[in-house]
């Protein structure tokens, strides 16, 4: 059966034009881009014309983009490396309560080496408040860490404002950009950030290969260590296909962003509006305005988030608790409860996230086929006392 | 397309997508409650009890698709027993009768034998009190 | 024009079936394997299908092998995430003077963190003496990483006489088998390895994936943080298309390992003798028998090996001084100097490594252009006085 | 298939592959020995020079693409200069004049340039001492 995909932010189908850009570089040219030979050199070559497409979508330089395996890894690769090459300047990193487990699973790991953390608390709608970073840089900061928008609430946060603020103080400024790149506008001049981290998945290219950005003259040091690759921060003999198909969907990306979010905005709005219209006790969560054009998360009290996806499932129908990563764990959402959500709010929230195929209709069979679900389940809830 | 890679057993998944003996007793002999929110689980079992014997049986479940089956199996379970038979009934075999359940998931077999004995001895505790 | 590929140790072409078994993948079966909706539970089954064919090669189970990107990243893998996790019993760890890059540049890295190095020295064949092994471990010792084959002169290690010794003195013992899997019998059991490294692009799969073998009970620190993939030993969603693809890879090299060998030994001994019968003052690099079935590496008197390089492209053929990392480096090979040549020698060495595609006639070929070349470079040769 | 990324220019190419000039004269007025075998670049340039006119040149070496190809441009602009010329030319101009080197091989041309003046210094001194 097939079945309707809502689960984009979890990740996308690579786009077919991708994947027929990356199949030549499978078994013809094949060769490894190190080698000096034709084969090696026609792999440089088509690397070298991705870095530059992947640069071009976040207004960067070639040279500052690194290839790397994913968003976990770039974002790995930022926060250790540049807590590992600043060491003696200090060992105070400011960071969001709501980052990816990428970020928040790096910065525990960061504690155990003797970093310190500040964890900045968010909103009602999951907004860092930039006042919050400036009240928190100490002169042991070293580095400011905040996702572009998080990904399971679509909250936009103002990275451009914290960005000056970074600048001002003269402190390094990573930004987690695996939900906005190649959805919304990314330019890493205007944000002001040093360090920007990617996911091809994540755009309708290929699983298993990311980028990092890193500005010229960044005191990082390399995150695998090896050969001559990738300025000698990234070693180990590139996934060539992986690197043209994230090119070729950066390209794509860049074409399409306008159209597909003017596309977008109004299905992901009709969602929005239609689910808390047919099913009470349900609410919104996230920025009402500030907010990725593909994201809709809903609480439903009395309800809890995995019997309600399984029963979606068996709808045919695919959507999330929220992070994928989080899904076999049995903790509520960090995000949700930063948020200020209860337990059993956090525990009763779906994630909608929409793109290239996501079509009208299957707005409309979300709006049909959930209702009922959310009440056969309250039906068996003994939390609903009514 | 390939055979997915089962997150339940089928017959969690059968008794997740068709739970059997949900809602609540009119008049129950013994309710059951156990879990709460915060853990993401709660459970009530209520059970009718004739002459020893549990005739009756429904549940209300907030949680996941393991904690909707091992409560719809539970009951199923008990239902027809001696309160000393339905006492026996282990988490594990509970979690058995399901064609087993994730690791990660096995605490709502604990979740679903508590509140069998819960409710049986919310019901003992009424008997006594008559 | 079709080149002549004899670089199949940089990389290896993706055997056509393990595309076919990569694509739906990509855009069908495309879910994410962490999310619990049917979608990414398809994509979870094909990935354990894949470790499990992964696994079977090296006679391990599943539970022990981790999905990464590459074989640099299983060498970074084993080396840090090892120190790190076992500084407390001591900072020692033993490896070889003839590692790749990647293992060699983590040393040095791990030198600076305050772990020392014992670097064993090898013979002229570019073997290992296990009884030096045994001599320099030390109270301090907490790791022995010795290459299984070398991927420049191709000589096989004493691997499962180390292990013995390294079980003995309750010593983890790491092995990069990037050149050996899938090309002669892996075996961890018998090997006595904790840890094995493997890379998919050297077996004829896709690039940007590799895996690392983890024993049970093995304390180890994740490499990558973040969600709960890999047992939460390396974060970041998973190259489904990539894993599949190494997994058919696996699976095709059990089958056709033995028969491969059979093949490939008269071609490889053809230009071994071949070589240097029509080019005097050449000689064979590497052990002539421990040696890997598709490995000829030969030092060229009086020539330098990038200029012979481009001849032989200017020619079609595709070959290589040695690692591909270092192409870009000026270094002459570390693996030929500690094997006693001196520099020049090390400057004028060529590797040609052959594979699945590599025919008779293509010996022939490279026997037939091969030896004007050198008499062209030696024409122009300062080092040659007759 | 795709445009090949260039290692090097189609310049430096075409000397790597013809280079000019090859080879040693029979009675050079001047010769110039630089480099060595443990950097793995070695030139020898051998010069013939009449009237302060730099007549004939010939040039071995052992190295990289980038060193045959520098020796052999050196040789082609050297030659029919004087030897003020010949010393003015810097190793800048040889590798504009193949259209650029890799960062990595700049070297070479440093090489050249000194291969250059190890030649003229060769030349001036047995003119010296004449
Ligand atoms: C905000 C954010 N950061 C990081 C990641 C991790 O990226 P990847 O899946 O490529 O490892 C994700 C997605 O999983 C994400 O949504
Ligand atoms: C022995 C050895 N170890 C490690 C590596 C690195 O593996 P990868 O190319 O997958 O990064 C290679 C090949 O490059 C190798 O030959």
């Amino acid at each position: 059966m097939k079945h309707i995909y809502f689960d984009y932010a979890a990740t996308t189908p690579t786009h077919p034009e991708v994947v027929k850009a990356m199949l030549p570089y499978f078994d013809e040219i094949y060769g490894n881009p190190s080698s000096i030979h034709t084969y090696g050199l026609e792999a440089r070559g088509a690397m070298e014309e991705a870095r530059s497409k992947v640069a071009n979508l976040i207004n960067a330089g070639s040279e500052s983009i690194y290839f790397c395996s994913g968003g976990t890894e770039a974002d790995n690769f930022a926060l250790k490396c540049i807590a590992f090459a600043n060491e003696a300047k200090g060992n105070h990193i400011i960071t969001s309560s709501i980052e990816h487990h990428a970020v928040m699973e790096t910065c525990k790991y960061l504690t155990k080496k003797g970093f310190k953390i500040t964890y900045l608390s968010v909103d009602k709608f999951g907004m860092v408040d930039p006042a919050d970073v400036q009240k928190s840089i100490t002169d042991k900061t070293i580095l400011i860490s905040v996702m572009h928008a998080n990904n399971e609430v679509g909250t936009i946060q103002p990275i451009a404002e914290i960005g000056k603020i970074a600048k001002k103080a003269g402190i390094y400024f990573h930004t987690d950009a695996v939900q906005t790149t190649g959805h919304i506008p990314v330019d890493v001049k205007e944000l002001g950030v040093d360090l920007l981290s990617m996911s091809s998945h994540k755009l309708y290219g290929p699983k298993g290969v990311g980028a990092i950005y890193i500005k010229k003259g960044i005191k990082i040091t390399p995150f695998i260590h090896g050969g001559e690759q990738e300025g000698r921060k990234r070693a180990g003999t590139e996934n060539v296909p992986g690197i043209v198909g994230f090119g070729k969907a950066a390209e794509l990306a860049k074409e399409e962003m306008a159209s597909e979010t003017q596309r977008l905005l109004p299905l992901r709005d009709k969602l929005i509006s239609g689910l808390p219209g047919k099913i009470d006790h349900s609410h919104l969560n996230g920025h009402p305005s500030q907010r990725l054009p593909n994201n809709v998360n809903i609480s439903f009290e009395f309800v809890e988030g995995e019997s309600m996806l399984l029963n979606l499932d068996f709808e045919g129908i695919c959507a999330s608790t929220g992070s994928a990563c989080s899904s076999a764990s049995l903790e509520p959402s960090h995000v949700l409860l930063s948020m200020g959500l209860n337990h059993e709010q956090a525990h009763g929230s779906l994630r909608f996230s929409l793109g290239r195929l996501t079509t009208e209709e299957d707005i409309d069979k979300v709006l049909e086929v959930f209702p009922p679900i959310v009440a056969g389940l309250r039906a068996m809830s003994p939390l609903v006392r009514i | 397309m390939k055979d997915a890679f089962a997150l339940y057993s089928p017959k969690v998944m059968d008794h997740c997508r068709n739970p059997r003996n949900v809602g609540a007793l009119e008049n129950p002999d013994g309710v059951g409650h156990v879990g709460n929110p915060v853990c993401g689980d709660v459970m009530e079992l209520y059970i009718k009890v004739d002459d020893n014997i549990i005739t009756d049986v429904k549940f209300k479940t907030f949680g996941c698709g393991a904690a909707i089956a091992t409560s719809s199996m539970a009951t199923e379970m008990v239902k027809g027993k001696s309160v000393e038979e339905a006492l026996a009934i282990s988490n594990k075999a509970v979690a058995e009768a399901l064609d087993g359940l994730p690791a990660i998931k096995l605490h709502c077999s604990v979740l679903a034998e508590e509140a069998i004995k819960s409710a049986i001895e919310d019901y003992q505790n009424k008997v006594k009190k008559n």
